[in-house]
């Protein structure tokens, strides 16, 4: 793969490094994180790299079309809806338990075999 | 519709007919399933008629036959991309098997005479049962045949946990599961068995053409004679049996000893000797010693027993060890054997489930600590009991010496890919359950019937009712003309046995 | 020309009238909103049958039918109308179970919304319109989830919520990759240009990855049980069914149309994942007492074996993944329908809710038998057949050890059904609970799902016409 | 005059077919309606046998002029059961002086029996069923006596047992009967094991002999009786490879043949059941345990002798075997209170002599299997006769202890006179029956080359006469020892005219040249009485009844004495040697508790135990799964992350693979 990427612009690979990288910390965060809002953040994190390798590359792979680079707003546009979704849920959550930390949403655990919740 | 259709479809006819006798005239149900039952068992002859005639005309079929040859067929395509197809027919075999399956359904539904709860749901699920069981035996295209085999597993389920006695849900789930982890080894063989002949077909007969790869065999036949050993009470497969036994109501108990626990020993014959000679071949003696010890196993396990319905449950294992022993010494007199006892032990534990069932009904016990001195109240039971067990211990007069000297000559002769030594060191193991089958019947039906009256309530209590004995004097009389002519018996199911023996001697290295 | 996404606009005509129509109704009328929309998706349902040609493209290629694609839009708005018929009683809010859906006519227009994203899944032939479609069809699921507004239920939804985000993640940043390694996003070009490099890999297995959390493939099917315990009934039946059937949609799409080539390559991983999942469901299920976390652990299995079909990526793969689902689609149809009934005039989620249904109304427990049986596999119900076609596949290249853990976790289900079973026939009938009036659209649906159930199981049609349309597949 | 002259000769089947249509008749319809009327038919039918039988041995009898050997004839079979072609069994009817023989024996006796217990069994509950299976078990001898080969005898063989196991347990509201008679099956079941395993192993040899002689072997079929005599046939037996231990499958077979017959034949150690079988009515250890089916295995190796001669060293045991018990079995004989049990010891030791007579051939000279024959004829008669005798004293008195009777000669004097005779008869005082025929058994043991055995013989005379005289001067001389034998009357005439027929057959049977009819051929021809030999053997009769008459003929104080003086040989003898007890003990201790029981535990324990494991350990891996569903999202997301890796890592895997 290496070599045929470095065929095209070069820095590509830095690019990638950032991705790759942004990615990485949004799935940290994604999976650390124990206030809701900051995992939403951290999501943001990761759609946010890929948009960022989709237009990376569209510029080195299809200079010539703009399809990697339509990707990217679209996927702009879903993160918001998503923001949106998640928030709704966070707010009904707080509403009803006071809290929006994950790691006490014990639902589910041992002994949650049966009953109606 | 054709004969082989026509075995399906009355039972199947039968329930819905049953479905819809409407609630206010609950006593019609019971009469309906009768009628369904012994229309069933008429046009069973009739078509074991039209068999004959169909039959008759292959000058010397049996012997030079190297494919079985099916008669009353009838095939039409069903799921063609993969070769599935409706193809039911009948071989003497089958027929036989038929012929048994209606007579035991309908004394069964006679001995059911005195169910009362949910009485609709009882004989549709029986009836649904058994038409499964005939449906195995019909059909020739492996994915029918799985079809039908499921749908005689699974009623078994309900039959036993709602009209069953004792821990019957255990019984009902244990029983279930095991015969369906069964059918999944079987599924898997039937699997193999079609993409290896190339996906085109299921169809038993044409499989039968193809020749399959040593290897496959090798693999194949273990799982596929293991899955349906399940169901023949194959050890150490059999746990199922005694407590599913035990805990069924008596119309079950009769079929599943009777019928339901033959489709294994088919199936090993049918399927697993027949697609896969060379399978068998190497395989066979392994076989034959494990089901010596179910010979053996059974019978001094039913010695021990206090319980009659767990000490019939034993004594079906040894029986049932017979049939696949006889399977397993891949030679004519085995297969013929295993066949017979198929037959006869069918008969011999439909009866002998059915007396119990009617002890059981009248005493309201089946410790057999608990009763004793019966013969003084019971004569009719008590001798029907007697001659069944008499027929269980291979007296000669009656179907199960007949059954019994086929499969110890076969294991005597031999497995023709075994040491001769080694099986008839088997054999004569396997012989010593004559004795032993002589102990324990002898000690449970005297403690039973014999002896002083030990609970005086017992007095009190009467004789067959009508049904009773016409349901008991119907499977007696079958084991007595199975035993007295076996001949009738044998040139039925001799011809298509050639056809799996044929194969067996056409592999290199056999005799 | 549009009537190749007629049934798609029509379901989205329907949200929005439902939509407006919410805002001047009353509380009586919005009653009436749930069969609107109903009319609504069987409109769809007419024009799929009727007017939508089983091929063809619009938008440049970006949106094409294909004969696979058309039976999937069959399961999906087939599974929409069964599950807002069931909804009736939730709807309507006058059981035990109390208002869970509280009559509100946004919850009919998400759904619908939601169910537009599906019916666009099959046909997505651009990473674009895939992903767009593949959020559409997850977002509103966890509004949807949530809906009860209570503890649980908003629980239940962060918790799809977190790892749903994960996966579309992993999904996007997956199709970035492969992206890159083509260089276009036409999925079909894509997969004449992907090469076998780790990259490709990475992309491809990543995008595997998110859409195994739609398909609760094992390791990424945790968040199952709560949620379907956690939503409303309805919505557990909608993520049982039509949820499901997209994201194999989706599947079928990236391992056929863009990894087809490679399939030698990835063979092995389905197979593994499918043992995996079938296992991880069954045994899950196996100490559930709770119907609906024990319908979701079975939804877990069940795609374990739609799994299994994929393996080796052959005609009749398609067909029997196809197939399998409208089966599944229409037996667990059936079976959330009779828990629905039941949970409507119970107000209880546990099996002994079921305890002597079989006295109280035969045929309801007559359906929910014959719907578990389906699940578990037992002729002559589709349920046998279906499976039965899918392990055809994988004995078809000649993974006779994954057809063996099929089979025997076949028998492993069928314990846990028959627990429920047993509740509704050996179990005697000691609650007070009186006879349970099932109602028209409920009675409707289990009445067609028991229907579809047995036809599918006997009918050779179906089959044989989806296998002829899986002809164009490898 | 030609077999095909005599319509009897040409359809024998009817002999046996008689009882048999009886005993459906009588057991299906009859016997509940009218046990009366059950009883006369079953007693009609077998008459009428009887009289048939009779007839057939006059027509058979005329078939050779008196130098010639009579011929051996199957007049008459039909496929029965078709194991494989060469293993096809016929049901037939082989007539040979020695079947002709034992048909008139079997028909005759059976016929007075029948007609005795028409008074015997009176007022009894079962009386149709007993006649039922009276039937029954005649109809089974006769096949058994006719069988033209080694299959049809087995299974009339165990019909006779099965009828033999019913009549035994008669009384099944009585324990001792029950027990009697499940020991009685079980033991000869054991024994029959052996002739099962025989059949089988001859089977398969004569299968393959067959198979080598190819044409030549014909339609015979493989376990013919006609077959397996064939000299080919046996120098083929005889000369193929050793089976087991060196044994070749025909001394091996021919052996556990011999199991069989011993088993039936009551000979030690399988005599066990025997004595027990006394449990039974009287009539029927007359019949069955006394005339007919306990010297089936007599017959059994007498049809079999060309096999046993052709086997090295089975005759050997026989000789052995047979000596042994007629000795051991006299003597406990004679300390025996129970009428019916000292004759069963009797009939023990007598069956010895039998057998010690067919073994005796072993030297090549088969005058012994005539001599054998010969006695089982008589013996039928007067030992019948003795068994009806103590049935009327049975009858009269309702106890069989030699202690509680006495004095009976003055109450029952018909009944004293035919005993007495009998008594002569069996202890073998010229001119009745016994005489003759122990007399050539003996003589065969002389000149067969076995002075040790001949002078067991006399000895085994001599107890037999002190035994007989024992009881019969208990019972019927010297005064009522209790209450219930002093108001005893004379048996009804229904049961003292069979008594008489016997005793005339008793009394006349020894004229009969039997033992040249059915002598082989090779026997040697030694005409008249060898007094060399009957000398002796009055001599020892003689000297028992001496010591029989003082010792119980007047005071009975001597006897208390000589108790005394043996001591512990008494107690060992009056208890059997406690053979029972170690029977017991195996069955009890061995079988069930060390065998069974186990088994049993197994069974619930270890492997239905392994197959509730399976499902439980299901359940705990569900419960596994359901343990990791902790609740905490972010654990699930990991994994979720985890699987996606993986399934990366997996299709790199395969892409490096492949």
């Amino acid at each position: 793969m290496a070599e045929n990427l470095a065929s095209g612009a070069t820095g590509l690979h830095a690019w990638l490094l950032v991705t790759s990288a942004l990615f990485s910390v949004g799935v940290y965060g994604l999976l650390t994180r124990r206030n809701a809002v900051g995992i939403l953040l951290s999501l943001e994190l990761c759609l946010n790299a890929a948009a960022v390798q989709f237009v990376v590359f569209n510029a080195v792979r299809a200079p010539a079309r703009v399809d990697g680079a339509v990707m990217a707003l679209f996927v702009v546009a879903v993160a918001a809806a998503e923001v949106v979704v998640a928030m709704a849920i966070f707010v009904l959550l707080y509403s009803r338990r006071r809290t929006v930390d994950v790691t006490d949403l014990t639902g589910d655990g041992p002994g949650h075999a049966g009953g109606a919740p | 519709m054709g004969w082989a259709s026509a075995m399906v479809v009355l039972p199947l006819a039968t329930a819905f007919a049953v479905l819809a006798v409407p609630a206010a005239r609950a006593a019609w149900i019971r009469w309906v399933a009768l009628a369904g039952t012994g229309a069933h068992l008429v046009v069973s002859g009739l078509a074991t008629a039209a068999y004959w005639q169909a039959a008759s005309p292959d000058a010397d079929f049996a012997r030079t036959a190297t494919a079985g040859k099916l008669y009353l067929v009838e095939r039409h395509a069903w799921f063609p991309s993969l070769g599935i197809e409706y193809l039911v027919g009948v071989d003497g075999v089958s027929m036989a098997m038929v012929l048994l399956t209606s007579l035991v359904i309908f004394c069964g539904v006679l001995a059911s005479w005195q169910v009362r709860d949910r009485a609709k749901e009882f004989f549709a699920l029986l009836l649904l049962l058994v038409t499964g069981v005939f449906g195995v035996f019909v059909s020739f295209d492996l994915f029918l045949f799985f079809v039908f085999y499921e749908i005689a597993v699974l009623p078994m389920y309900l039959l036993i946990g709602i009209w069953g006695t004792g821990r019957k849900e255990m019984a009902a789930m244990k029983l279930t599961l095991m015969l369906m982890v069964g059918s999944a080894l079987i599924l898997v063989g039937f699997l193999a068995l079609w993409w290896a002949a190339g996906g085109r077909t299921f169809d038993l007969t044409q499989l039968a053409r193809f020749h399959y790869d040593p290897a496959l065999q090798h693999w194949v036949f273990p799982v596929v004679f293991l899955g349906f050993g399940v169901l023949g009470a194959l050890y150490p497969f059999h746990t199922w049996s005694p407590d599913g036994h035990a805990s069924a109501p008596t119309a079950v108990s009769m079929l599943h000893a009777g019928v339901l626990m033959k489709l294994g020993g088919y199936g090993a014959l049918r399927i697993g000797v027949y697609l896969l000679p060379e399978g068998a071949r190497d395989w066979g003696l392994f076989f034959m010693a494990l089901t010596t010890i179910n010979i053996l196993y059974g019978a001094f396990g039913a010695i021990r027993q206090t319980d009659l319905k767990y000490f019939t449950a034993y004594s079906s294992v040894s029986h049932c060890g017979f049939v696949l022993f006889g399977v397993a010494s891949l030679n004519l007199l085995g297969a013929k054997g295993a066949v017979l006892q198929m037959v006869s032990h069918g008969v011999m534990t439909a009866l002998f489930f059915a007396l119990i069932g009617m002890v059981y009904g009248r005493t309201h016990t089946r410790m057999i600590p608990e009763l004793g001195g019966l013969a003084r109240t019971m004569p009719w039971l008590a001798t029907c009991f007697y001659i069944g067990g008499m027929a269980s211990l291979g007296l000669p007069g009656l179907s199960g010496f007949v059954a019994e000297a086929h499969v110890f000559l076969g294991g005597f002769f031999g497995n023709p890919f075994a040491p001769v030594a080694w099986t008839r060191a088997l054999t004569v193991v396997a012989t010593l359950s004559v004795v032993v089958t002589a102990v324990y019947v002898l000690r449970g039906l005297g403690a039973a019937f014999q002896g002083p009256v030990r609970d005086p309530e017992h007095l009190r209590l009467g004789d067959a009712t009508l049904t009773e004995r016409l349901s008991t004097g119907l499977l007696v009389a079958a084991l007595v003309v199975a035993g007295v002519l076996p001949g009738l018996l044998i040139d039925l199911v001799e011809p298509p046995l050639f056809a799996v023996v044929n194969r067996l001697h056409a592999l290199p290295g056999g005799p | 020309m549009p009537t190749l996404a007629l049934p798609e606009l029509l379901v989205l005509a329907t949200a929005l009238v439902v939509l407006v129509a919410d805002l001047f109704v009353g509380q009586v009328g919005r009653r009436q909103l749930l069969p609107v929309a109903l009319v609504g998706v069987c409109a769809a349902l007419g024009a799929l049958l009727a007017v939508v040609p089983d091929s063809g493209e619009l938008l440049g290629g970006r949106f094409a039918v294909d004969p696979l694609g058309w039976w999937f839009k069959l399961a999906l708005l087939g599974a929409a109308a069964g599950v807002l018929a069931l909804a009736q009683p939730a709807w309507q809010g006058d059981g035990r179970a109390g208002p869970t859906l509280a009559n509100r006519g946004e919850f009919l227009a998400v759904l619908l919304f939601n169910l537009a994203g599906m019916l666009v899944v099959p046909s997505a032939r651009d990473a674009v319109t895939f992903y767009l479609a593949l959020e559409t069809a997850t977002m509103p699921l966890f509004l949807l989830v949530a809906w009860r507004r209570n503890a649980a239920g908003a629980e239940a939804a962060l918790k799809y919520l977190v790892v749903g985000a994960l996966a579309s993640a992993m999904l996007l940043y997956g199709l970035a990759w492969l992206y890159g390694v083509t260089g276009t996003l036409d999925l079909t070009a894509m997969a004449g240009r992907l090469p076998a490099t780790p990259a490709a890999y990475l992309g491809l297995g990543l995008v595997v990855g998110g859409l195994g959390f739609k398909l609760t493939l094992a390791p990424l099917h945790f968040w199952a049980p709560q949620v379907y315990a956690g939503a409303p009934l309805p919505v557990a039946a909608w993520l049982g069914t039509a949820s499901k059937g997209a994201a194999v949609a989706a599947v079928v799409l990236v391992l056929y149309r863009v990894a087809g080539p490679h399939a030698q390559g990835w063979t092995l991983a389905v197979a593994l994942l499918a043992a995996l999942t079938m296992t991880i469901g069954n045994l899950g299920a196996v100490v559930q007492t709770n119907v609906l976390r024990l319908l979701a652990f079975s939804a877990v299995s069940q795609a374990g074996y739609l799994l299994v079909g994929l393996c080796g990526a052959t005609r009749d793969g398609a067909a029997a993944v196809t197939y399998y689902l409208l089966v599944y689609v229409v037996t667990n149809l059936g079976a959330f329908a009779a828990a629905a009934v039941v949970h409507h005039h119970t107000g209880s989620q546990d099996l002994a809710a079921f305890r002597g249904l079989s006295r109280r109304h035969p045929l309801l427990a007559l359906a929910m038998m014959l719907a578990l049986f389906g699940l578990a596999g037992i002729p002559p119900l589709g349920g046998f057949t279906g499976k039965f076609f899918l392990f055809a596949v994988a004995a078809q290249a000649d993974l006779h050890g994954l057809v063996a853990v099929a089979a025997v976790n076949s028998t492993v289900s069928l314990y846990y059904y028959l627990r429920i079973v047993r509740q509704m026939y050996i179990e005697p009938d000691d609650s007070a609970a009186p006879a349970t009036p099932t109602g028209l659209l409920p009675g409707l649906a289990l009445v067609t799902a028991t229907a579809g159930g047995i036809a599918l199981g006997v009918v050779p049609w179906f089959y044989e016409t989806v296998r002829a349309a899986a002809a164009g597949w490898p | 005059m030609t077999c095909d002259h005599s319509a009897i000769v040409q359809h024998a089947w009817v002999i046996p077919a008689l009882p048999l249509l009886s005993f459906a008749l009588v057991g299906l319809v009859l016997r509940p309606l009218n046990a009366r009327l059950a009883g006369a038919v079953a007693a009609a039918a077998v008459a009428l046998s009887a009289a048939l039988g009779w007839w057939l041995a006059f027509d058979y009898l005329q078939f050779a002029p008196p130098a010639e050997p009579l011929p051996t004839l199957i007049p008459w079979q039909v496929e029965w059961l078709r194991f494989q072609d060469g293993l096809r069994i016929d049901a037939g009817t082989l007539l040979d002086p020695a079947s002709v023989l034992l048909v008139v024996v079997v028909t005759t006796v059976s016929a007075l029996v029948h007609v005795y217990s028409l008074a015997y069994m009176k007022g009894e509950p079962g009386y149709g069923r007993y006649f039922a299976v009276l039937n029954l078990f005649t109809f089974s001898m006769l096949g058994l006596v006719l069988a033209p080969n080694l299959v049809q005898m087995f299974v009339c063989w165990e019909l006779v047992g099965a009828s033999s196991f019913f009549l035994i347990g008669f009384w099944y509201d009585r324990p001792a009967a029950v027990a009697a008679s499940k020991k009685a099956f079980v033991v000869t079941r054991f024994a029959d094991l052996g002739l099962l395993l025989a059949i089988l192993l001859l089977g398969q040899a004569a299968f393959d002999v067959r198979t080598q002689l190819g044409a030549s072997a014909g339609d015979s079929q493989a376990l013919d009786f006609a077959f397996l005599g064939r000299a080919d046939v046996l120098a083929a037996l005889a000369h193929q490879a050793p089976v087991l231990g060196g044994m070749t499958a025909l001394t091996l077979g021919c052996l556990l043949l011999f199991v069989g017959g011993a088993g039936k034949s009551a000979m030690f150690p399988l005599h066990i059941w025997l004595p027990d079988a006394m449990e039974g009515p009287t009539p029927v250890s007359a019949l069955i345990h006394a005339a007919t089916m306990v010297v089936a295995g007599v017959y059994l190796v007498a049809r079999a002798f060309p096999l046993l001669a052709a086997a090295d060293g089975v005759l050997t045991v026989v000789l052995a075997v047979g000596t042994f018990t007629a000795l051991f079995a006299a003597a406990i004989g004679c300390t025996q209170d129970d009428l019916k049990r000292v004759l069963a010891f009797s009939t023990l030791s007598q069956l010895g002599y039998m057998m010690l007579a067919l073994g005796t051939c072993g030297g090549g000279d088969p005058a012994g299997r005539s001599a054998a024959l010969f006695h089982l004829f008589t013996h039928a008669f007067f030992k019948a006769l003795l068994f009806l005798g103590a049935g009327a004293v049975l009858h009269a008195a309702h106890t069989g202890d030699v202690w509680h009777l006495g004095g009976l000669r003055r109450k029952m004097p018909l009944t004293h006179a035919l005993f007495l005779l009998a008594t002569l008869a069996i202890a073998g005082i010229w001119p009745l029956s016994g005489f003759f025929s122990k007399d050539e058994v003996l003589a065969a043991a002389l000149h067969g080359g076995h002075p040790l055995v001949f002078a067991v013989g006399l000895g085994v005379a001599g107890l037999t006469a002190f035994y007989m005289a024992r009881v019969y001067l208990l019972v019927f001389w010297g005064e009522p020892r209790r209450e219930a034998s002093a108001h005893v009357h004379e048996a009804p005439l229904t049961m003292v005219l069979p008594m008489g027929a016997l005793a005339v057959l008793a009394a006349v049977a020894g004229f009969v040249p039997v033992s040249r009819w059915v002598a082989l051929p090779g026997t040697a021809e030694h005409a008249g009485i060898d007094w060399l030999v009957a000398g002796p053997a009055t001599a020892a009769a003689l000297a028992g009844f001496g010591a029989a008459g003082w010792l119980y003929g007047g005071d009975l104080g001597r006897s208390d004495a000589a108790v005394a003086r043996l001591g512990r040989l008494y107690g060992a003898l009056r208890h059997k040697f406690w053979i029972d007890e170690l029977y017991l003990w195996v069955a009890r201790k061995v079988m069930f508790r060390l065998v069974a029981a186990p088994i049993a535990w197994f069974d619930r324990m270890v492997v239905d135990g392994t197959m509730h494991g399976v499902g439980l350990l299901t359940r705990l891996c569900g419960a596994g799964v359901q343990a990791a569903q902790t609740g905490q999202a972010q654990a699930y997301a990991a994994w979720a992350l985890a699987g996606g890796l993986a399934v990366v890592g997996l299709l790199w895997a395969a892409g490096r693979a492949g």
